[in-house]
């Protein structure tokens, strides 16, 4: 038989002034099962407490309900005073009478009656609700970072630098990103190399980060603070412990006239080849689509010539296997390549190009050695267009969000431009300039103003080659929309910032939800930017939308401090108040009938398919289980589930229905 | 008709809704009392099975209330409520059950006054629809 | 159903009109440009055409309305659907401005530059209603009748008869009877003219 | 099952050699084209500029006229009427109400069962009409597309509406160097031929004049309002642009009768304007038939033939970078 204790709070007069305390507290005493009822001047004071604990104890309660404010205000100060009494803090409840009652209604016997139905209500919950223990997990204090451009390399030293162990995962031969292959980055016109750089090789001496380089995540399980993943280490086809990087096999390779990824296609490289010199690790790799080895059986000379044999043609992929408690995903973006705006000429024409190419053109180490020279013929352009939105904020193109981040590089390429090429004459189509950030529009206006670049605000329609020229036609729907045309020896385009090629897949692999641009989902748009719905996994940088460095940097060290908090315990501890799929004895096991309806709808895949096996290893049946370290305890899965089969401790089936009936004056018996 | 007092229930997520109705309090704005609330982690979790039950023992309207499109805390439950609750109008419908009896609203933990509105819009409008006298017929149907 | 009854809504809004009787909204238009920038023509017209997408935007202003019914633009749009295929937000730019002639015409709207444009069409139409088929060298003349350009292609017509491409005598379509029909109950139905 | 054909007023008089060209080339292909009984103009643009329903009414009386007669695809070789019947098609499928309203006007049900089909497409649809090549037609070509061809490109759905390939690959197969050029899709004027001759002289001198710019013998078209516009308006052209261009504009019809060996006359090529002048050896083009302007090539001209665009559409680093 339940012996409850109700504690009716005057909250000095908050409460008292309008609800008869004292009736409520005598009605509370009738309610069956109520073994205890009193009121009290001040419940959270320290003798009110004392008072709880007290009864806990002297009246052998089994269950607490305290009629006083918010359960948003002092559920925790309660259930730690029942806990502190011996009593499971889960067999606490509040009767929220003042926000609820005393203070939005006049003193009336209306206003007492609502108080008595309310705590009628909390005490129907309080009898059926179980004592919970809090859930504990143990946490695995190593972090993997997916992704090494500067988000990736700033979540890992900071994680790092917190004293926790780093194991970053790249795909390409060399970490650093996009912004390896900048030239000068707005709005300071810093060149990106070098403050780059430092940050690389930070990465690659820090004894708490272990870099995988030219690898990727095959697998991942588990989930927060206890992940397992499966790195494939690809083949570079040398042994990395033997080469020194001396660099004698690239300068020797035959095969040379490979387009350079780093190069943005303007540049070539041999088929042994370190990305750019500043590559961390500076170790080649041969890239065996083009390897005139691979391909015909011949050459070996790179083996010939390395002085310490480090070469290996037959080496394989490699996986390893390796335990985290956290993930940060930094795994960037891209830009819009390919044949989607045929009526502009790109990949047509060799001097239509994108703004990673102008960003090799423009850089001391690129194709040209920072000489501005377009790529068809050499020549020193001295009239360039510029394209802003080209694919962005184009529904017909398929992409309808602002890439944000190239209204401020066309500035700085204008720029660039124009330092390079003092009498040429840089041109921007654009629609709006969009420039919120410390010191951007300043920035602008300085492209406008002292490099007197001009701005034209209207969207180019075509762009056709005459006479070696590049014909763009556009209009100024500022000057009642007149086209007009423009002679350009160079067009860039600022096409649109996209999620990389192999995002979806990758967030398959982590069970991170996606945008329909594949861009990864925060878990709350303003309040979680850097969390994503699964716990555990994190966001930095680019992956999560177009943004550009301090951005990405910013998210990235607020990334590592979720982590590093995260790391600051053994163990983690969390609420019990998730939801439980009903198990039986056999033969029936669970009225789970296995429609996984549930899983579909849990927002943080938490619902995972168990199969139950007879003795002998026979499948009887497959259920639903809640893995209670990823589950949040929305219920939206209890809602869901038609055959009543999954529960949410603290708010399950029995409690609710007992609510309701209550509320509405039911005892149970009435039912 | 002047002295009937519907009874209302309010199904409300526990982050915006319960929150938004602690501000009308903290703010001091006035209601009528014939709404109580039953506090739930998401809109998602409200079965709306619990709403026949209501209906079923003695409700005369309900209200359910959760956090506005895209601020749920839980990023999607709301969505998995207002879908459900589409279905749930034609069965209410089908039950002969007004359907304006049950409002379905947002409200956020900012929104004090819009909780204080919305109650005493709900409490006016069942009043003036009168005490809900099917449920004898629910219960016939075994949803008691 | 789209009505095509003109009259009947002219106090509504023309981009409401216009959106009732063709589906297509004006109103996504971003003012982006491209439009204009590719049509073949806006050197020529008054409004090119993302300035007429503005002006039936801004609904609350009629003169604005009524200045995009009397635009020469709508009159010199060849519909070579250029504009259509490049729109980023994929408005059928000439489908409008199909609607904005209809209502110009019915309305009385037409800009005095069109004439010639409009005599075109209309001799083009005559010459379709009374045989069935286009008879050239009866719509040229009923043009120059119209225009009053007489001198213009004097020197064509001669040679096009010279190497076979012009007939003295028009092709009549067997059910002629039916196309006449057909014009009485759409274009003579509404137009009314002098 | 039969492919009906839909002449249109202009191939009985203005535009008569594309229509002798077609069934010239269509009787050597061995594919009867019956014409659709008592077909009616289409209406072109002038019924559209005045009227919807009388645009989509004259099209769908031709339309049903043509399922009447059991036959379930029509040629339309003038691109314009194409467009109209397309559009008109396209419209009608797509709103029962609309059908309905326009099946009353025409006196008859018109359901949609007749496909609707342009020369490139019924072209392209003959297998192997490599063989059929008697003397490979060896000439530099413009392929000149118009608009009403590719666009709009949710109703006509068969090329792109930028840089379509379609007839260049026709070119290619008889022997024929296509060119990448510039404006393979521009507006030549279309309807203005008469009303505005002012503006079709300046936007068909654009095209004459990128055609030339980069070596073009010949501009191929498919539509008789491009031709009228670039051949008959010439005199037009020249005098706006104060230069001459003796580039001759000739249908996709005679170019493919001419590399069948079709003799010129039944092509009905003395009737052009411009003098076609490699009618008879088909070998070397005539010096006189490039302006001087385009003597000495430019590096747009240089490149443009080197990658055609049947071959390679997209040569050029950026399209082949890695990820
Ligand atoms: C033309 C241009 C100019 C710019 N100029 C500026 C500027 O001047 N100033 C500025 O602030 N910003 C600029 N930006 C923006 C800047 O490039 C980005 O903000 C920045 O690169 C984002 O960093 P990131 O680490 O998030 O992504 P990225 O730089 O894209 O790095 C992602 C890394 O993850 C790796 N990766 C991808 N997938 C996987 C995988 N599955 N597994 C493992 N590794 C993976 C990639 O190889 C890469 O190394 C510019 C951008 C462009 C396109
Ligand atoms: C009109 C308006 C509308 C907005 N709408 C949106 C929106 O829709 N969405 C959105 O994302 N953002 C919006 N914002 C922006 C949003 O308000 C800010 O991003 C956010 O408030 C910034 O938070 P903060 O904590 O940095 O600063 P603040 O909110 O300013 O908080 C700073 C706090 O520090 C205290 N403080 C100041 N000096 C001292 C001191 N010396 N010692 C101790 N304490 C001090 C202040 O009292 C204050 O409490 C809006 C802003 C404005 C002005
Ligand atoms: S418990 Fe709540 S209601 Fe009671 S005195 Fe404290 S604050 Fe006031
Ligand atoms: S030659 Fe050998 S040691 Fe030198 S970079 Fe190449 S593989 Fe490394
Ligand atoms: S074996 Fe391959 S990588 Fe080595 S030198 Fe030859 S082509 Fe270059
Ligand atoms: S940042 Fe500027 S250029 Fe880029 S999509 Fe947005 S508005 Fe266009
Ligand atoms: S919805 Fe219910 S029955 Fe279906 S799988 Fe989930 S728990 Fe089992
Ligand atoms: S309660 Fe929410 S988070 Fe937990 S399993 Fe159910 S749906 Fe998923
Ligand atoms: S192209 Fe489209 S969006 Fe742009 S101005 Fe024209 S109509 Fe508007
Ligand atoms: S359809 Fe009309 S408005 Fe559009 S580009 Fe052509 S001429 Fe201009």
């Amino acid at each position: 038989m339940a012996r409850i204790g109700v504690f009716i709070c005057h909250c000095g007069e908050n409460i008292s002034a309008t609800v008869d305390v004292k009736k409520v507290a005598a009605a509370a005493s009738r309610i069956p099962g109520v073994a205890h009822s009193v009121e009290y001047k001040y419940m959270c004071s320290d003798p009110g407490q004392q008072m709880i604990k007290n009864a806990v104890r002297e009246k052998n309660l089994t269950g607490v309900v305290v009629a006083a404010c918010s359960p948003r205000m002092h559920e925790p100060t309660f259930r730690r005073a029942c806990a502190e009494a011996g009593l499971n803090p889960f067999l606490c409840e509040m009767a929220n009478i003042r926000e609820h009652c005393s203070w939005v209604h006049e003193k009336s016997d209306a206003t007492t009656n609502k108080a008595i139905d309310i705590v009628r209500t909390l005490v129907a919950k309080v009898k059926k609700n179980k004592a919970l223990l809090p859930i504990k997990v143990p946490v695995t204090k190593t972090a993997l970072v997916l992704g090494g451009g500067i988000a990736g390399i700033q979540a890992s030293l900071d994680i790092a630098n917190a004293g926790h162990k780093v194991i970053l995962v790249e795909k390409q031969p060399s970490i650093g990103g996009h912004m390896s292959q900048l030239s000068e980055t707005f709005p300071t016109l810093d060149c990106s190399q070098c403050i780059l750089t430092p940050r690389m090789v930070e990465v690659a001496q820090h004894p708490n980060i272990t870099l995988h380089s030219y690898s990727e995540l095959e697998s991942l399980d588990g989930f927060i603070g206890n992940f397992k993943a499966r790195i494939r280490k690809k083949a570079r086809s040398l042994d990395e412990k033997l080469c020194t990087g001396c660099g004698l096999c690239t300068q020797k390779c035959p095969t040379r006239k490979i387009a350079s990824e780093f190069d943005a296609g303007l540049g070539l490289r041999p088929a042994i080849y370190v990305p750019f010199p500043q590559a961390v690790p500076n170790k080649p790799v041969i890239d065996r689509e083009h390897c005139t080895y691979y391909l015909k059986g011949k050459c070996r000379l790179c083996e010939k010539i390395c002085p310490t044999q480090a070469i290996r043609f037959d080496q394989e992929d490699e996986i390893l296997e390796v335990e985290v408690g956290a993930v940060v995903l930094a795994t960037g973006f891209d830009i819009k390549h390919g044949d989607f705006f045929p009526e502009y000429g790109y990949g047509k024409y060799k001097d239509v190009i994108d703004g990673l190419q102008f960003e090799r053109l423009a850089s001391a180490s690129g194709p040209t050695l920072g000489e501005m020279r377009r790529p068809s013929d050499g020549r020193v352009p001295e009239t360039v267009v510029f394209v802003a939105c080209a694919g962005s904020r184009d529904p017909a193109k398929g992409i309808e969000y602002c890439s944000k981040i190239c209204c401020m590089y066309t500035a700085k390429h204008a720029m660039l431009y124009k330092h390079k090429v003092h009498h040429g004459r840089p041109y921007v189509f654009y629609m709006d300039i969009r420039a919120g950030g410390k010191m951007y529009e300043e920035f602008v206006r300085r492209a406008q103003e002292v490099d007197g670049v001009q701005y034209i605000r209207g969207r180019v329609s075509r762009i056709y080659e005459r006479g070696g020229k590049l014909v763009v036609k556009g209009a100024d729907t500022l000057l009642g929309a007149r086209p007009m045309e423009i002679e350009a020896d160079l067009v860039v385009l600022a096409t649109a910032g996209v999620a990389n090629a192999g995002a979806e897949e990758l967030a398959q692999k982590v069970h991170v939800s996606y945008d329909p641009y594949y861009f990864y989902s925060e878990a709350h748009p303003k309040l979680r930017p850097v969390e994503t719905n699964t716990a555990g996994i994190f966001l930095a940088g680019a992956c999560q939308a177009p943004k550009d460095i301090p951005e990405s940097v910013a998210q990235a060290s607020g990334a590592a401090a979720k982590v590093a908090g995260l790391f600051s315990q053994s163990e983690l501890v969390r609420e019990p108040l998730i939801a439980v799929v009903d198990r039986q004895a056999p033969p029936l096991y669970s009225t789970c009938v296995g429609c996984f309806l549930c899983q579909a709808a849990c927002p943080y895949q938490a619902i995972e398919k168990e199969e139950i096996r007879g003795r002998d290893g026979r499948l009887i049946k497959t259920v639903a289980k809640v893995n209670p370290g990823l589950c949040q305890g929305c219920g939206t899965c209890v809602a869901l589930c038609r055959s009543k089969s999954i529960d949410i401790q603290g708010f399950s089936h029995e409690q609710v229905y007992a609510e309701v009936l209550a509320l509405l004056n039911r005892g149970e018996s009435d039912v | 008709m002047s002295d009937f007092n519907p009874k209302i229930v309010a199904f409300v997520c526990n982050w915006c809704t319960y929150a938004g109705a602690d501000l009308t309090g903290t703010s001091r704005m006035k209601y009528s009392p014939q709404v109580s609330i039953i506090r739930f982690p998401c809109t998602g979790r409200i079965d709306f099975m619990l709403l026949l039950k209501a209906f079923a023992n003695g409700a005369d309207g309900i209200i359910v209330s959760g956090c506005h499109p895209n601020d749920c805390h839980y990023s999607s439950g709301n969505f998995h409520a207002r879908r459900r609750w589409i279905v749930f109008r034609g069965l209410l419908d089908f039950l002969g059950i007004d359907v304006r009896r049950v409002r379905f609203s947002w409200v956020s933990a900012a929104e004090g006054a819009k909780w204080a509105q919305l109650v005493n819009d709900t409490a006016e409008h069942v009043r003036q629809l009168g005490p809900f006298s099917g449920y004898h017929r629910l219960r016939g149907l075994g949803v008691g | 159903m789209r009505s095509d009854n003109h009259v009947q809504h002219a106090s509504q809004a023309l981009a409401d009109r216009v959106l009732e009787r063709t589906g297509v909204e004006a109103d996504r238009c971003y003012q982006c440009g491209k439009c204009s920038a590719g049509c073949p023509l806006a050197a020529e017209m008054d409004f090119p055409p993302s300035q007429i997408m503005h002006l039936l935007q801004l609904r609350e202003f009629p003169e604005f309305s009524e200045m995009a019914l009397r635009s020469h633009t709508i009159w010199l749009c060849l519909t070579c659907e250029i504009c259509y295929a490049r729109c980023p937000m994929e408005i059928d730019i000439p489908r409008i401005m199909d609607a904005l002639r209809h209502e110009a015409l019915a309305r009385n709207k037409v800009n005095p530059k069109a004439k010639d444009i409009l005599a075109f069409h209309r001799a083009f139409l005559d010459s379709v209603r009374t045989t069935g088929r286009l008879f050239e060298m009866g719509q040229i003349i009923d043009y120059k009748l119209r225009s009053r350009h007489f001198l213009q292609d004097m020197l064509q017509a001669p040679w096009m008869f010279l190497v076979g491409k012009l007939h003295l005598l028009p092709e009549r379509v067997r059910g002629r009877r039916l196309l006449g029909r057909i014009f009485a109950r759409t274009l003579k139905a509404k137009e009314k003219r002098p | 099952m039969k492919t009906g054909f839909y002449p249109g007023c202009s191939m009985k008089g203005s535009a008569r050699e594309y229509s002798e060209s077609l069934l010239a080339v269509s009787q050597a292909l061995g594919r009867e084209l019956p014409e659709i009984p008592d077909w009616n103009c289409c209406g072109a643009t002038a019924a559209h500029n005045l009227d919807r329903d009388l645009a989509l009414a004259l099209p769908a009386r031709i339309l049903a006229a043509a399922e009447k007669d059991g036959m379930y695809e029509v040629l339309v070789p003038c691109a314009a009427c194409y467009s109209r019947l397309s559009v008109t098609r396209h419209e009608l499928l797509g709103d029962e109400d609309l059908r309905r309203k326009i099946s009353g006007l025409i006196e008859a049900d018109y359901r949609g069962t007749a496909r609707v089909l342009n020369i490139v497409e019924w072209l392209g649809g003959i297998p192997d009409l490599e063989s059929k090549v008697r003397k490979p037609f060896a000439h530099k070509v413009a392929c000149y597309y118009g608009c009403l061809l590719v666009r709009p490109a949710g109703i006509v759905n068969f090329d792109r509406p930028e840089e379509p390939r379609s007839m260049d690959l026709l070119m290619k197969k008889i022997g024929a160097d296509p060119l990448d050029w510039a404006f393979k899709t521009e507006c030549c004027g279309a309807g203005f031929s008469v009303s505005r001759t002012d503006l079709v002289a300046r936007l068909s001198g654009l095209i004459l004049d990128d055609a030339v710019q980069r070596g073009a013998e010949a501009v191929i078209v498919a539509c008789p309002m491009c031709h009228l516009n670039l051949d008959m308006r010439r005199p037009n052209i020249e005098k706006l642009a104060g230069k001459k261009y003796n580039i001759p504009v000739i249908y996709i019809t005679q170019a493919l009768g001419l590399a069948m060996g079709i003799e010129p006359k039944k092509l009905g090529l003395q009737r052009h304007k411009v003098k076609v002048k490699f009618t008879q050896g088909l070998a070397k083009p005539p010096a006189a038939s490039i302006t001087p302007a385009s003597a000495k090539p430019t590096a747009g001209a240089k490149s443009a033939s080197g990658d055609s665009p049947a071959e390679a559409p997209f040569a050029g680093p950026s399209a082949k970078r890695g990820a």
